[in-house]
């Protein structure tokens, strides 16, 4: 693909040791086999910046995907960067604003539909890194995160037929307008139906539980930690739909200030970031004390919470296609305001990851 | 001697009929003009770029955003859900706040059991307390309604205790001689003397009701102003967003308004806008 | 019908009946206050008084002396201090005790028909026997063409008129009336006192009327009784010796000053009292 | 200085200033009420009166007839309906008029002494000389006891003297005063009399002085007028021939009881036309 | 005569310093045991499983909550950072409404012209304006800290516009007649007549302070007791909320109760709790 770098001028692409073939993906790549892309740990390594500076930061929530942010402050991989992040709490959308007028730096958020609004009315917001991917979603014997039905609602409760869903009603924390419409609508489509063939009812993501056991909702796209409810009771719960294998759904966007005025302070951030997934957030990187306690202070959460969901896959990538595939979905929705696809270019800048590993991104 | 105090007619001695349909006339004026005011305020910071014209639309937007709900159909059905819900819970909330306000002003041993009980609950906030309403109520209008009950019913019992409480012994004496009962001095004396301030209270917990219906829909619905506003804001379609913030405020400034116009049916016997000072 | 007076109890009577035809009997009663952080102000007594069936007793004294205060607890609104009131009663009328209050006590929110009419409601009369009434009392008090009115467009002798009306729409059998006239003029008052003597004359109520006005105390009273400065006691109690019917005429009697002289003096002694200590400090 | 009253302009004098010292001119006042949707109300007049500097004028007239409206006109609360009143005051003192109100006006949330020095305080007099004054009016209406009480605790008399002693404590150029001592004894209305005599004939101050008893206004006026039944108009305007400075003994004089009988004959028909109207309908 | 009628001392004349303790004793006692009931009755109905325990947890469980929430230090940093906020909102807000409210109840004027306006901007969801108020104030406390000021404002702006507009004529009659300037109308009369209603609108604009501080830290905070609740709803450590929401709804108890004691030292001519009628 071709790439566009927004920000200033940040020299050539150099090699970066510790990082080699494996640390840069073809974002083409959406085989649910591909590797996710990895340096060895430690790598790359820091280049402080001249001096100390401050990266204003909101999430919506201390979310524990933000692992990487919460274990590179604690165990100094920023400060090494001379880098300090400002963490502050504040929904996706409230923040998208600030990132534009500059405001807030950088923001970690999904590919909702308000994004591509945002983009759509000329707010420069770029995602720049990915946050996770699922590896397991297309096992769905497997419990996790992913589209809950009630099994009483299928003809044959021991063999759910997903077509069945049809007319039914789903119960989502966004409705159509989040970064899941695109894995419900896609694993809707592979058994023939669609997302728009349902009633979507919004609720809190705390109270879709009960609402499925009440018959509010028929099925409900469960979120960490709530689906482990449904997991306890495979008799009455079934697992329809998970999400989409290695692709993730949201990440790092960085506005104006990062974009055009301190590019090479957003490089030094995603070294950072990259680093600390080298590093510490390998495999079941709940074992790990110290990784662990990390997370529970920066996600302020008692440690037993982060323990009862699955260790998550980092992935800092983002893979080609992910944005349409989710434009599409909003378009036939019509939660965005416009019907042509985007391109990605207006919204995606994979040079501040590529150059980190040493990858000239092409 | 070196002042001489003059008394004559004002004009409001002088032309009864015309200073009256003056004032009102001004007072209209005013009433309009303050918003009118603002809103070309509000229009001119975006069009001299003093504010950023994506983050406040102006004013000029709205007309473009209400068009386009119109033409999708979604503004006349979330007005009518949000005013539905609204109206249902409002009247559930202060017929109950003005029964319990009442046996409450009435009896100090009511008050002394479930004072401090019911101004702990007062501060709960019943947003928290959803799940166990959906749970009880489903997950339809119902636990809307209920909730926006909850809400305006502890407005409306503090008004109502307070007031009742205010009434001044002279105005019981006189009822009890009259051998008056409870109901009697309900009905003759505790109501229409507590009237006044209770009208300010339901006036406040209109406002309330509304308040909390956006609050609810912005959490659990998928229907309503509240969720126009929400789904603005989260797409980022913020024309959308302002559109129902509008339609919000109209619909509680009306709502407070028919309030209003009740108690002035209720209350005839009191003079209603008075100058204190006249200005 | 047994009804419940507020802060007292009913005792079906015939259990201690006094042998006299007596329909008040206050004994040694008292009454203080206390009012926030002051000290306690000893407002009444202890007073004994005994208040004859059909008897019309006025009560004179000084300002502050109690006399209010001695009405409020005959209605029942007041409990005294210590002591006792017992009351007789017919049991048979919806409201046997009527009073006039000195500050009028009639309501913003009732028009002045309203106001006059609620007593009558209350007991439950017919609607069409209430509105003659109600429509006799506006007229016999001149309120006639402020029927509609609410108290607010009203004179402070309109009010106290309205709240005359009611009292006396009600026909009770007992009538407690604090300064009832003291808003009136002159001519109003005679009026008005005439009015109450034929009332009391045609069927006899016991009338307990509090008064500032010595004459108006010895023209309508069988009794006057003085009470003394705060707290209040009796010390004059006098049998007013005209026959009834009476007439504004009794004025002209020699008997008359001389009641009024005695009224008088031993009013005068406590008002300068209390006005002494006043001053000395 | 210049204060400007509420509802009036102040005109620098002696543009047509009359000859004769005269400190109020009431010149064909009006005044009439709508309330509601009720028929308009002619509360007041056309009313000539002319107030001469340093006279005591009282006023009579049945219950209704305007006389508070007359004194509210004067005080500048209530605007006349037509005509116009002139009031000569020196704009030396801080508050030229002071008013005692029927319903008596003190505030509930004030001590007794808080309301008797609320003028005071407001003409910015020093603290010291203050609670002088104060204390002193205290003492003179019997309230030293009651100077820390709220109006709340005190009885309708008591009250009424809070309201006399703020006017009084003032020192005003006019004093208006509605029916100041209705609600006072006897004998505290004589104390008081007695001392309001004194006042005025040591410094000689403005007083318009509403009351319904006839005795009163003629031992304490310079001149009595007398109001029609409403709409208030000056059907007697009587001077008191009795010379200064006059004691409670005048009462016994034959012109005391001529002039009485001429108010109470120039009232009388007034007050039965009123309730004959009344009761017709 | 059938009947007779006694008045004679009650328990409150005889004994009158007995009477007061023994009531105090009494409307403790009652206060208390309300409460008390009610979390006998939660802890009972989870006992015997009519409701779901992990839903509801009981108030046994409540003591685990807190002390887990406690070791991690997080309750005190909660309470105070909430406590500051919510205080620091009120005052501002309260001051506020005072002042426009004392302002717009004094001249008709000045409500002709803003009282339409105002009316619309009371029902103007807050929260939805949070975009504005955090570019206005930043991301900080301050931004929290205007959000309440600007609710309470409200709440507290009605009350003192009514209040005034309901002092009687006759206080201000009296006080023109001493030629009380505006500020010695405000200071002697309207302030001190208004006062036991504003009380009434303090008592309730705390509560509401309260409640829009939860709301506030549910949408934007990561510090709080509001933050407690709504993190213990996401990651359903239901504990945690349940402290979260006992833990406000005592603070805005002792909140509105402080209010009220303030008032009863600024009222003090007014005897406060009367029973109305004998009970
Ligand atoms: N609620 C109260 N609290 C405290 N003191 C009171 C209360 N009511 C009356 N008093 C006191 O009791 C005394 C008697 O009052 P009361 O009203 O009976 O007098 P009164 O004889 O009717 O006087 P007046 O002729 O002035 O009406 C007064 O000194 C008054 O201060
Ligand atoms: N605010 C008002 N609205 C309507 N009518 C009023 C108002 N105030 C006074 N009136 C009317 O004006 C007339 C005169 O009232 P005013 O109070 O002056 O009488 P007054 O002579 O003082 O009588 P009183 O001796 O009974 O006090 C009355 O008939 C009354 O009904
Ligand atoms: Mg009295
Ligand atoms: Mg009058």
């Amino acid at each position: 693909g071709e790439e566009v770098v927004s920000g200033g001028d940040l020299g050539a692409v150099v090699p970066v040791a510790g990082c080699g073939a494996d640390a840069y993906i073809d974002p083409a790549d959406l085989a649910p086999t591909r590797k996710i892309a990895r340096c060895e740990a430690n790598a790359p390594a820091a280049q402080p910046l001249k001096e100390m500076t401050t990266i204003r930061m909101t999430s919506a929530s201390r979310s524990s995907s933000l692992a990487p942010i919460f274990v590179g402050m604690e165990l100094g991989e920023f400060e090494k960067e001379n880098l300090k992040i400002e963490f502050s709490v504040l929904p996706f959308a409230d923040a998208m604003p600030q990132l534009a007028t500059g405001r807030v730096d950088i923001s970690y958020g999904g590919t909702e539909a308000g994004l591509f609004n945002a983009v759509n009315q000329g707010l420069s917001i770029k995602w720049i890194l990915g946050n996770f991917v699922e590896p397991k979603a297309s096992d769905l014997s497997q419990p996790q995160t992913g589209l809950w039905a009630r099994r009483d609602t299928f003809a044959d409760p021991s063999k759910p037929n997903v077509a069945e869903l049809k007319g039914k009603t789903l119960g989502s924390t966004v409705g159509a307008a989040s970064a899941i419409a695109y894995p419900m609508d896609k694993a809707l489509r592979q058994a023939g139906i669609s997302l728009q063939d349902l009633q979507i009812k919004q609720l809190p993501a705390a109270d879709l539980m009960t609402a499925l056991s009440n018959d509010a909702v028929d099925t409900a796209w469960l979120l960490d930690p709530y689906w482990l409810a449904a997991a306890n009771e495979p008799d009455k719960y079934v697992l329809v739909g998970g999400q989409v294998p290695g692709e993730p759904l949201g990440g790092f966007y960085a506005g104006k200030s990062l974009l055009q005025e301190r590019p090479e302070v957003t490089q030094a951030f995603v070294r950072a970031y990259i680093r600390t997934v080298n590093t510490y957030l390998r495999g079941d990187y709940t074992k790990d004390q110290r990784v662990l306690t990390a997370i529970a202070t920066g996600a302020q959460q008692p440690p037993e919470t982060l323990t009862r969901t699955p260790a998550l896959t980092f992935d800092w990538e983002i893979r080609q296609g992910t944005g349409e595939q989710e434009q599409k979905v909003f378009i036939a929705f019509k939660t965005v305001k416009y019907t042509d696809v985007i391109p990605e270019d207006r919204y995606v800048d994979r040079s501040f990851y590529a150059r980190a590993v040493g990858h000239s991104g092409t | 001697m070196t002042a001489r105090l003059i008394r004559q007619p004002g004009a409001a001695e002088r032309h009864p009929v015309r200073t009256r349909r003056r004032w009102t006339a001004t007072k209209v004026a005013l009433g309009v003009s303050v918003p009118v005011l603002f809103v070309v305020l509000w229009q001119l910071s975006a069009e001299l770029k003093w504010v950023d014209p994506f983050l406040y639309p102006p004013p000029s937007r709205l007309g473009h955003g209400i068009a386009t709900l119109w033409e999708e159909g979604r503004l006349v059905d979330a007005t009518l859900v949000s005013v539905r819900r609204v109206i249902l819970g409002y009247l559930l909330g202060a017929s109950a706040g003005l029964l319990v306000g009442f046996l409450m002003g009435m009896s100090r041993v009511l008050r002394a059991a479930f004072e401090p009980f019911s101004w702990g609950w007062y501060t709960v906030p019943k947003l928290a307390l959803l799940p166990i309403f959906l749970t009880i109520f489903g997950f339809g209008d119902t636990s809307v309604v209920v909730l926006i009950a909850v809400t305006v019913y502890f407005f409306v019992w503090i008004s109502v205790m307070s007031a009742v409480m205010a009434v001044p012994a002279g105005y019981r004496e006189a009822a009890l001689m009259l051998r008056a009962g409870r109901w009697d001095m309900f009905r003759h004396v505790l109501l229409p003397a507590a009237l006044p301030e209770i009208f300010v209270g339901l006036r406040i917990a209109a406002g309330v009701a509304v308040l909390m219906l956006v609050g609810i829909e912005f959490v659990i619905s998928d229907q309503g102003l509240g969720y126009l506003i929400e789904q603005g804001r989260t797409l980022l379609l913020l024309e959308q967003s302002y559109v129902g913030i509008v339609l919000v405020a109209v619909i509680g400034y009306l709502f407070a308004l028919l309030v209003k116009l009740v108690g002035r049916l209720f209350i005839r016997w009191r003079a209603d806008d008075d100058a204190i000072v006249a200005s | 019908m047994k009804h419940v007076a507020p802060l007292t109890d009913v005792d079906t009577a015939a259990d201690a009946a006094p042998a006299a035809p007596q329909r008040i009997a206050v004994r040694q009663a008292t009454r203080s206050f206390v009012a926030g952080r002051r000290a306690k102000v000893d407002a009444l007594g202890p007073l004994d008084l005994s208040i004859g069936d059909a008897e019309f007793l006025c009560v004179v004294g000084p300002s502050g002396c109690g006399k209010s205060t001695l009405l409020k607890i005959i209605a029942g609104l007041l409990a005294p201090s210590s002591g006792e009131v017992a009351i007789e009663v017919s049991g048979d009328s919806r409201i046997p005790i009527a009073m006039v209050f000195q500050d009028y006590g009639i309501y913003p929110w009732k028009t002045v028909r309203a106001n006059v009419d609620l007593g009558l409601r209350l007991s439950g009369r017919p609607i069409a026997e209430r509105r003659e009434i109600v429509n006799d009392w506006l007229g016999r008090l001149g309120l006639t063409d402020f029927a509609d009115a609410y108290p607010g467009a009203l004179s402070g002798g309109m009010r106290q008129r309205v709240s005359i009306a009611r009292a006396l729409a009600i026909d009770p059998e007992v009538l407690l009336m604090d300064e009832p006239f003291a808003a009136l003029d002159a001519q109003l008052r005679e009026v008005l006192q005439d009015e109450l003597l034929a009332i009391w004359q045609a069927r006899r109520r016991t009338v307990v009327f509090v008064t500032h006005s010595l004459e108006e105390a010895l023209l309508l009273g069988d009794r006057v009784v003085v009470m003394s400065a705060r707290p209040g006691r009796i010390i004059a109690d006098i049998t007013v010796p005209f026959e009834r019917p009476r007439s504004g005429a009794v004025r002209t009697d020699p008997l008359f000053a001389k009641l009024r002289g005695d009224l008088w003096a031993s009013l005068h002694s406590e008002v300068v009292a209390q006005f002494d200590t006043g001053r000395q400090k």
